[in-house]
């Protein structure tokens, strides 16, 4: 049979996305418009999505951009598709993302963890419903804390990052692809319902000062490139696809050339290298807001949505003459244990409120382990309505 | 004997008397890899005994060995059909032309 | 390997590295494996420039013992985690490798959907009729009454015509063989690779370890004289009556329209749309 | 002003309540004062229950929504039901009476405007009832100019349903205007 052969004449070229120029003043904003616009200003330039209830903004406006930047747009026939074409499209050299809600973020959760063992570096963004299940689509909820952290099965660390503003999730975009870039890993974005459409005046800053982080690219022969190098940290150098280093990508536990292996002592260098990896550089991942908190007998320790509630209630008791303080970790996962733990070194009683049956606080909990059980307090509740701060503030003088 | 030296048509020379000698070696005295001088040359380590190339070779030019591995039976026999090789799903076996 | 000659396809094998493979005794994945490089090796490609993806399962394994950009994904996302690839680097060459269960079972949607975009991947389904890795579970193209470990008194579902399913999806090219006819495997998969569009080409292929023995089907040489014996080609089907063609494998290249393809057409929308303003 | 104002405006799906919080928090922004709109609503486009909160502060706003509001709009009588007694002592309370036919707690500063049947009437259509009424309640209360509210429909609606919309605010601000004479 007469074959015509077809050589690839055309060279790998990088997608160059130019960076978006609108929204430089002040202005009216959605929570997953900012998020989707912090996408595009850190440049990522592949999304794959699936429609869903309370993210879909952030596909529409990325749906409208990246053409016109000329990133890519594709609107896959499942999440776990989308997962799985991010993943691919990094390895090709994509800065990517996904925005998704917790039905679809389940389905994912497969693919997160083969993007975490084979260290592609992406972005799922989480904007966060009330469930189990399909629960309440236009609700909030805190359920998925645990699950960004523990969601995929087995051992794998977790990069979470969880604004509380719209502002903060403009930031926090950039802040995890920068992150996922960085640490060559799947980096989860966890947004409260009401955060991604809540809309609030924000002043972007300007493109020159945003800091933008990419992939270190090898520089050395092919024949010395090994895909999971063991030095700088253990934050190795990423070829693309298509760039003449022609190495596998398993999702079965690997070698540091990426192949395959069952040896024990190769398995656990995979291992330790994932643990260690987030680990070794906790100080550079862990962000943390506290608040009031230098005189403070009772802490509030709370994120998201609900830490909006308690900085009101903070307010309140304060001028009350309530010693009242709030912490808030913008990095949830890895989570900051040892600012924790320092910070409530002086404190009586811990406030934790959340949107569930108790997530956060296990790990409160296991941080205060010197306090009696009665100082450390649960608001929580999952029915789809937020913790306002005058309940807050009603534990508060209770507790005082 | 005549040193009746052939070249066929892919290229692999071989001399027929060589062959004629090992046709009346012990089966289990075959080297443990291919001859060098072999029309068909077989890799054991990565032979699996499977017997699709004996099974498929159209002159009768292979053999099996008891224990299931192919041996070059009857080297003059080979027509450079190529089949043993195109089959083999090991690529253990290659009567393809040396480059 | 210093012992064994330097053929043309050990340059594309990675064979200091992870040989001999997993795959069992006669298993027909190396033979398809063989086919796919020569027809590689025979279109002087770029190493550089080919991904081959796969999911999971014997044939999925596949990617490892090639000198390629290779990404051994998921159970049934190879063809998703392919789009992403094709997507971003529309130059590359996609290859998907991948198995009955694998395709269309778990990744059926995905197949589907890659089909209907008729984006430029080759999909290479090698169809061993049941799920070899985990040890012999029967498949959507286990055919009827045959004998798997889920279907110890014979399989009591009908079986999936995979070229027909992937027509019906959409796809631009779609071919049939078997892994015994290794040259006409090698020639389509050049068709295949060459096709600008989604193309499907299923490679009827044997398990004679397991489904070979759960069905009496013999040894591996029997399980590929069955293939050749059993399989006519499409032009040989039209000639003969039906009761003649009823029961064997048609072999050939069943469609091939020229369509749109999707990257093109995603090439075409940033064109237009970048010709416009920004926000 | 340096209080946080807090506004609930309310009604039924399909009323074009978000769009009009979305206004009303655009018309804050232009007068460069902090905001943060939030809304609830089900999946239905028409009926159902719809929700639109604006806070409206010069200092920083921690919760986004309105949990006792200073101002209180109710289109529809079930919403009016809902929400009244979160309204605060001498909060404004302002009902469309072509459905609000009950209120169940009387404030002192309430008021009662046919807007869906005046709109109806003089417009043709109750579509922009919406912004009749935010109209009406932005100029009984002064919580933004009327030139930022106007500056913010204008950037907000479509450029063919501009002039029905303005005429719709113009309505608002005359029935304001002449409330109660």
């Amino acid at each position: 049979m007469p074959t015509k052969i077809k050589k690839i004449a055309k060279p790998v070229e990088e997608k160059p996305v130019t960076p978006a120029k609108s929204g430089r003043k002040i202005r009216l904003m959605q929570g997953n418009e900012a998020v989707a616009l912090g996408a595009l200003d850190a440049g990522v330039n592949f999304f794959a999505g699936y429609p869903i209830t309370p993210s879909t903004e952030i596909a529409e406006i990325l749906a409208l951009e990246l053409p016109k930047r000329g990133g890519v747009f594709i609107q896959m026939e499942d999440e776990i598709a989308s997962i799985s074409a991010i993943t691919g499209a990094s390895l090709a050299g994509a800065k990517s993302l996904t925005a998704t809600s917790g039905p679809g973020f389940s389905l994912m959760q497969e693919g997160i963890g083969f993007a975490k063992i084979t260290e592609t570096p992406c972005v799922v963004v989480n904007v966060q419903r009330n469930g189990p299940s399909t629960g309440m689509p236009t609700s909030p909820a805190q359920g998925d804390i645990m699950q960004s952290r523990w969601g995929s099965h087995g051992d794998s660390p977790a990069i979470v990052l969880y604004p509380d503003s719209v502002k903060e999730s403009y930031e926090l975009t950039i802040r995890a692809v920068n992150l996922a870039e960085k640490y060559r890993t799947c980096v989860i974005l966890l947004l409260d319902e009401v955060i991604g459409h809540m809309r609030e005046a924000v002043t972007l800053p300007d493109i020159a000062n945003i800091r933008i982080v990419s992939r270190i690219k090898p520089t050395i022969p092919r024949h010395w490139y090994k895909h999971y190098d063991e030095n700088q940290k253990y934050l190795s150098p990423l070829a693309s696809f298509g760039e003449g280093y022609r190495y596998n990508v398993t999702g079965l536990t690997h070698d540091a050339l990426g192949f395959p292996t069952n040896k024990p002592n190769e398995a656990n260098d995979m291992m330790e290298r994932l643990r260690k990896k987030i680990s070794y550089n906790i100080r550079d991942l862990v962000q943390i807001e506290s608040r009031e908190m230098e005189d403070a007998k009772i802490a509030i320790f709370t994120a998201g949505i609900t830490a909006r509630a308690a900085k009101s209630a903070v307010a309140a008791a304060r001028a009350e003459g309530i010693p009242v303080g709030l912490l808030r970790p913008l990095t949830i996962w890895p989570f900051p244990d040892d600012a924790v733990r320092k910070m409530l070194r002086n404190v009586e009683t811990v406030i934790v409120p959340e949107l569930n049956q108790g997530q956060l606080i296990h790990e409160i909990r296991r941080l205060t382990k010197d306090k009696q059980d009665g100082n450390l307090i649960p608001i929580q509740r999952a029915n789809g309505t937020l913790i306002t701060p005058n309940e807050i503030l009603r534990i508060i003088r209770e507790v005082h | 004997m005549s040193k009746k030296v052939e070249k066929d048509r892919v290229g692999t020379i071989f001399r027929e008397e060589e062959a004629q000698e090992k046709m009346e070696v012990e089966v289990t005295e075959v080297k443990e890899r291919g001859d060098k001088d072999s029309p068909v040359l077989i890799y054991y380590n990565w032979c699996k005994r499977c017997g699709i190339c004996v099974a498929f070779c159209p002159t009768g030019c292979l053999g099996r060995k008891p224990d299931g591995s192919p041996y070059v039976a009857n080297p003059e026999k080979c027509i450079h059909c190529e089949t043993c090789d195109r089959l083999c799903p090991d690529f253990a076996i290659t009567g393809a032309k040396d480059k | 390997m210093a012992n064994i000659p330097q053929k043309i396809i050990h340059e594309y094998l990675r064979h200091d590295k992870k040989f001999p493979h997993v795959w069992c005794a006669g298993c027909s994945n190396g033979i398809v494996l063989g086919s796919i490089i020569r027809a590689i090796a025979d279109m002087q490609l770029n190493r550089d420039d080919i991904v081959m993806v796969s999911g999971i399962g014997c044939s999925s394994r596949m990617p490892v013992y090639v000198d390629f950009n290779t990404l051994h994904t998921l159970h049934g996302r190879a063809i998703a985690y392919a789009t992403g690839v094709k997507m971003f680097k529309p130059n590359l060459k996609v290859i998907v490798i991948t198995g009955d269960g694998d395709c269309t079972a778990i990744g059926g949607n995905h197949l589907i959907h890659a089909a209907r975009r008729n984006i430029d991947i080759t999909v290479i389904l090698i169809n061993n009729n049941i799920y070899g890795m985990t040890g012999g579970q029967a498949s959507p193209t286990t055919p009827h009454e045959a004998i798997a470990t889920t279907a110890p008194y014979g399989n009591i579902e009908p079986d999936f015509d995979i070229c027909n399913l992937a027509m019906g999806a959409g796809a631009s090219f779609v071919a049939r063989t078997t892994a015994f006819h290794a040259i006409e495997t090698q020639n389509y998969v050049k068709e295949a690779i060459n096709h600008n569009g989604f193309s499907m080409l299923e490679i009827v292929s044997s398990c004679p370890v397991i489904y070979g023995r759960l069905n009496k089907k013999g040894s591996p040489a029997d399980m590929l004289k069955h293939m050749r014996d059993n399989s006519i080609t499409l032009a040989a089907k039209e000639k003969l009556p039906k009761e003649k063609t009823e029961g064997k494998i048609i072999r050939g290249i069943l469609k091939r329209d020229e369509r749109t393809e999707f990257t093109d057409a995603y090439a075409q929308l940033v064109k237009k749309v970048m010709g416009g303003k920004h926000e | 002003m340096s209080k946080a104002h807090e506004i609930r405006l309310s009604g039924s799906g399909g009323q074009g309540l978000i769009l009009a919080g979305i206004i009303l928090a655009n018309a804050a922004v232009i007068e460069k004062r902090r905001v943060t709109q939030t809304q609830s609503y089900g999946p239905e486009s028409r009926g159902g229950y719809s929700r639109a909160d604006v806070i409206i502060s010069d200092k920083e706003i921690f919760f986004p929504e309105a949990t006792r509001f200073d101002i209180l709009l109710a289109l529809t009588q079930e919403a009016c039901d809902k929400f009244i007694f979160d309204l605060k002592d001498k909060g404004i309370l302002i009902v469309d009476n072509t459905q609000v036919k009950n209120i169940s707690v009387m404030s002192e500063h309430t008021y009662e405007v046919n807007f869906t049947e005046l709109v109806t009437e003089k417009l043709g259509s109750p579509i922009t009832t919406n912004i009749c009424s935010l109209a009406f309640l932005v100029k009984i209360t002064g919580i933004v100019k009327e030139e930022s509210l106007k500056q913010a429909i204008a950037g907000s609606v479509k450029p063919a349903f501009l002039d029905l919309n303005l005429k719709a605010m113009q309505l608002g601000f005359e029935l304001a205007v002449n409330y109660g004479k």
